[in-house]
């Protein structure tokens, strides 16, 4: 883009030339875009995907807060919960490709991940369900697996051993 | 005056103001030990596409060529002398609906735009 | 009484033209994870759309020529295919974007899929580009867009520390997250200082029949219409703040997570409102986008142009934002991700500045365009500003996104 | 009767009859002669786009600040010293010698409109 800006200051000049080089332009800068594009979800750590999970998490927590009070529909406390339990799961097999410098941790932080993805998938159920008394349970084992996630997460990242 | 400032890419009206087109060329005579007259200003794809250089121009030639249905297009030119004003704009002493300007736009709003309902 | 009146009117209007997709998700991202660290971005973006629209109007209002005439009068056409071809391809994402906006809010009312939403949505845009008038799009939209007021009101009711706010003002650097604090920062920017909202405006003066007396009115609406619609941005980023952050839901990832703003404070009229504002500041913008589209392409050739035209009086125009619509639902309709689609595209706008904003500093001080209107010390010092600024932008954009991309 | 666009010589590199580059046509001068506008002149430089920006004041401003405008080399050259039929390949039709008596000095904006 600044490449080009500078053409077009400098412009007029040899038409034809400045076509060529922005075909090279392009051909430079398509890589880079692409690259770009894809690097969105495959450069993602473990670090991140934990962080990710637990914001998911506690987005699934609220949800189930908002459906229990009767301030989100369940149409969309579904489809929300759907969508952020296969967040949870995917979070999950990507720690599980992570780099398994010591899988007793790994072990650990994808276990708490596939609670907490399946205590999802439980409130979503429940809430298709309508029933407000497994939902409250679901919200539990999330709150719970979230701090075994917390936990995991410390020790993953722990410098000893 | 200065031609490639004051002329060449400025919007062109006709008598009635309506928007024509901006030139896209700019056409002089040469002559024998006199000096270049202005003759035309030039509209449409062609001429644009010849100002990117002479592959667009064929391009650009060639597909007006096809969409059209002739076997050779040229650029429209309107003649120097019609022009009546020259300020940001420059007025020219036509009327568009005479002219083959906008042929293009009297084709789509016969056979795309006008047969959607509404327009 | 006639100006107030026209004031007021064209505040609202920008207001409303102000908030989009942009703007509500890059502020919501940066509220979640870094709190009122960015409310600075924000800030800046505000004050450089702010001088930018002041001088498009002023432009529009003096030399009854918009900015794209002006770059192809000014600069030639082998100068203009370049903002014109970044505009288009950049217009194009947004439009998709908005779309997919109205689409989001849409499956959050009815639970249809967005995808599914996203042709419908298409052709509502069009219709109402097709039979309606400037005004009516240009006002009646904006209009209903104050509904978006909302997050002014929920972003009160929540109390924040208005001290940490201002601190939030002034530009500082990141505890955590560099590289996804910097590509926010972008995207912010990006999301305020977009062109199609100052090139839409002075296609805008022309439809609205601007003349020398609308300086003023001109001054009053940029400044007061961008100043509000910046508040209401940055209503959006301290209730996703206090909200999503403080409930430790700080990756935005989800286009889902974002009701949960406004449940807390509204209970279930918060949901409501959060879909309605969605659906309306996105349709409105894609209305605005879907429009700069033809503005700049028949500007840019010399074709009669007019939204108050019926389309067979200008049909090269109309075919344009006929084209432009559907084809940018395409994408979303595809199943792309709007909310993914929509802070790339912010960051793209935002490495595109500097096509679109030099012209401005060659423009506006034309006197064959804008006679004794041109810039002072003070516009001019803004452009140069915003131009450096640009370039910053571009050339970090392309790393940013690779490092700190969602 | 020979025509030729004009447009086409915008920013063409302009090669004196030796073929040493003189720098890029900048500029088409023209002037009324009764009912006609004809070619007086051809400004050539070395920089192809700025002249059609000086319009603006901030244009000259931007090259003063780079100290661009008393740059050597800007010629004002009559139009029979240059042939023009072929646009894309302009050429000079008088000698070295002759052509730095066209050298422009430092008063040359006055020609604008």
């Amino acid at each position: 883009m600044v490449a080009a800006f500078i053409f077009m200051i400098s412009s007029n000049c040899n038409e034809r030339k400045m076509a060529g080089s922005a075909i090279r332009l392009t051909r430079a800068f398509l890589p880079l875009l692409l690259l770009a594009l894809t690097s969105c979800s495959s450069s993602e750590t473990a670090e991140q995907q934990i962080k990710l999970a637990s914001s998911t998490a506690q987005a699934a927590v609220m949800v189930t807060d908002a459906w229990l009070s009767g301030a989100a529909p369940p149409r969309y406390a579904s489809s929300a919960l759907q969508s952020f339990t296969e967040t949870l799961a995917d979070a999950g097999r990507q720690v599980q490709l992570a780099s398994p410098s010591d899988p007793a941790r790994r072990e650990a932080v994808s276990t708490a991940l596939g609670r907490l993805s399946s205590a999802a998938k439980r409130a979503q159920t429940a809430v298709d369900a309508e029933q407000h008394a497994q939902a409250g349970q679901a919200q539990r084992e999330l709150r719970a697996a979230q701090s075994d996630l917390a936990t995991a997460y410390r020790q993953y990242f722990s410098p000893d051993r | 005056m200065q031609l490639l400032r004051d002329i060449l890419d400025k919007q062109v009206v006709d008598r009635e103001q309506v928007k024509i087109g901006k030139v896209d060329g700019l056409v002089a005579e040469l002559r024998q030990a006199k000096p270049p007259r202005v003759i035309a200003v030039e509209l449409g794809s062609i001429a644009l596409g010849r100002r990117l250089g002479a592959v667009p121009g064929r391009w650009a030639a060639r597909l007006v060529a096809r969409l059209s249905g002739k076997r050779q297009t040229r650029p429209h030119r309107i003649a120097w002398n019609k022009v009546r004003d020259i300020g940001v704009d420059i007025e020219f002493d036509i009327d568009v609906r005479q002219t083959k300007i906008f042929a293009w736009q009297d084709w789509l709003r016969e056979h795309v735009i006008g047969r959607i309902p509404g327009a | 009484m006639k100006k107030l009146l026209e004031i007021s009117l064209g505040v609202v209007t920008s207001v409303g033209g102000f908030l989009e997709v942009g703007s509500i998700a890059t502020a919501a991202q940066a509220g979640a994870l870094f709190g009122f660290q960015l409310v600075w971005a924000v800030v800046l973006g505000t004050i450089c759309i702010i001088f930018l629209v002041e001088m498009a109007g002023r432009f529009a209002a003096v030399s009854h020529h918009t900015i794209a005439d002006g770059i192809r009068e000014r600069f030639g056409f082998n100068a203009f295919i370049w903002p014109l071809l970044a505009a288009l391809f950049v217009n194009f994402l947004v439009l998709s974007a908005e779309i997919g906006g109205v689409a989001i809010a849409a499956e959050l009312a009815t639970g249809v899929g967005f995808q599914w939403c996203a042709l419908p949505v298409a052709f509502f845009v069009w219709l109402l580009l097709w039979k309606g008038t400037f005004g009516l799009i240009e006002k009646g939209m904006s209009m209903l867009g104050l509904v978006t007021l909302c997050f002014v009101a929920a972003a009160v009711m929540l109390h924040p520390d208005w001290k940490e706010v201002a601190t939030g003002a002034v530009p500082n650097l990141p505890q955590h997250d560099t590289a996804k604090y910097w590509f926010m920062a972008v995207s912010i920017l990006g999301a305020s200082i977009s062109p199609y909202l100052f090139m839409f405006y002075s296609s805008g003066g022309i439809e609205d029949q601007w003349d020398k007396t609308y300086i003023g009115a001109n001054r009053a609406i940029a400044g007061l219409g961008m100043s509000f619609g910046g508040g209401i941005s940055v209503g959006v980023l301290i209730v996703a703040a206090l909200v999503l952050g403080a409930h430790g839901v700080t990756q935005v990832d989800d286009y889902n997570q974002l009701p949960l703003m406004l449940i807390p404070i509204f209970g279930f009229w918060g949901f409501v409102l959060f879909v309605v504002s969605l659906a309306i500041a996105c349709f409105g913008a894609a209305l605005e986008v879907a429009l700069q589209q033809a503005y700049l392409v028949a500007q840019g050739f010399g074709w009669t142009w007019g939204e108050d035209l019926k389309p067979r009086d200008d049909p090269g125009f109309s075919l344009v934002y006929t084209l432009s619509v559907f084809l940018a639902a395409v994408p979303i309709a595809l199943g792309l991700d709007p909310l993914k689609l929509t802070i790339f595209s912010m960051a793209l706008t935002a490495a595109s500045l500097p096509l679109t904003v030099v012209p401005f500093l060659f423009l506006l001080n034309d006197d064959h365009y804008v006679g004794e209107h041109c810039n002072g010390v003070i516009s001019n010092a803004a452009v140069i500003f915003i131009i450096a600024l640009g370039f910053v932008l571009a050339l970090v954009t392309i790393p940013l996104q690779i490092f700190g991309g969602t | 009767m020979a025509t030729v666009n004009l447009d086409h010589l915008a920013g063409r590199r302009l090669l004196s009859e030796r073929d040493r580059s003189i720098g890029y046509i900048e500029e088409i001068i023209a002037e009324w002669d009764g009912e006609d506008l004809v070619v007086t002149e051809f400004h050539v430089g070395i920089f192809a786009a700025f002249e059609r920006l000086s319009a603006s004041t901030i244009g000259t401003a931007l090259l003063d600040f780079f100290g661009l405008r008393r740059r050597e080399g800007l010629y004002r050259i009559p139009w029979d010293k240059i042939d023009i039929s072929d646009p894309a390949r302009p050429r000079l039709l008088c000698s070295d010698q002759e052509l730095s008596g066209f050298k422009a000095g430092s008063q040359r904006r006055k020609t604008s409109r």
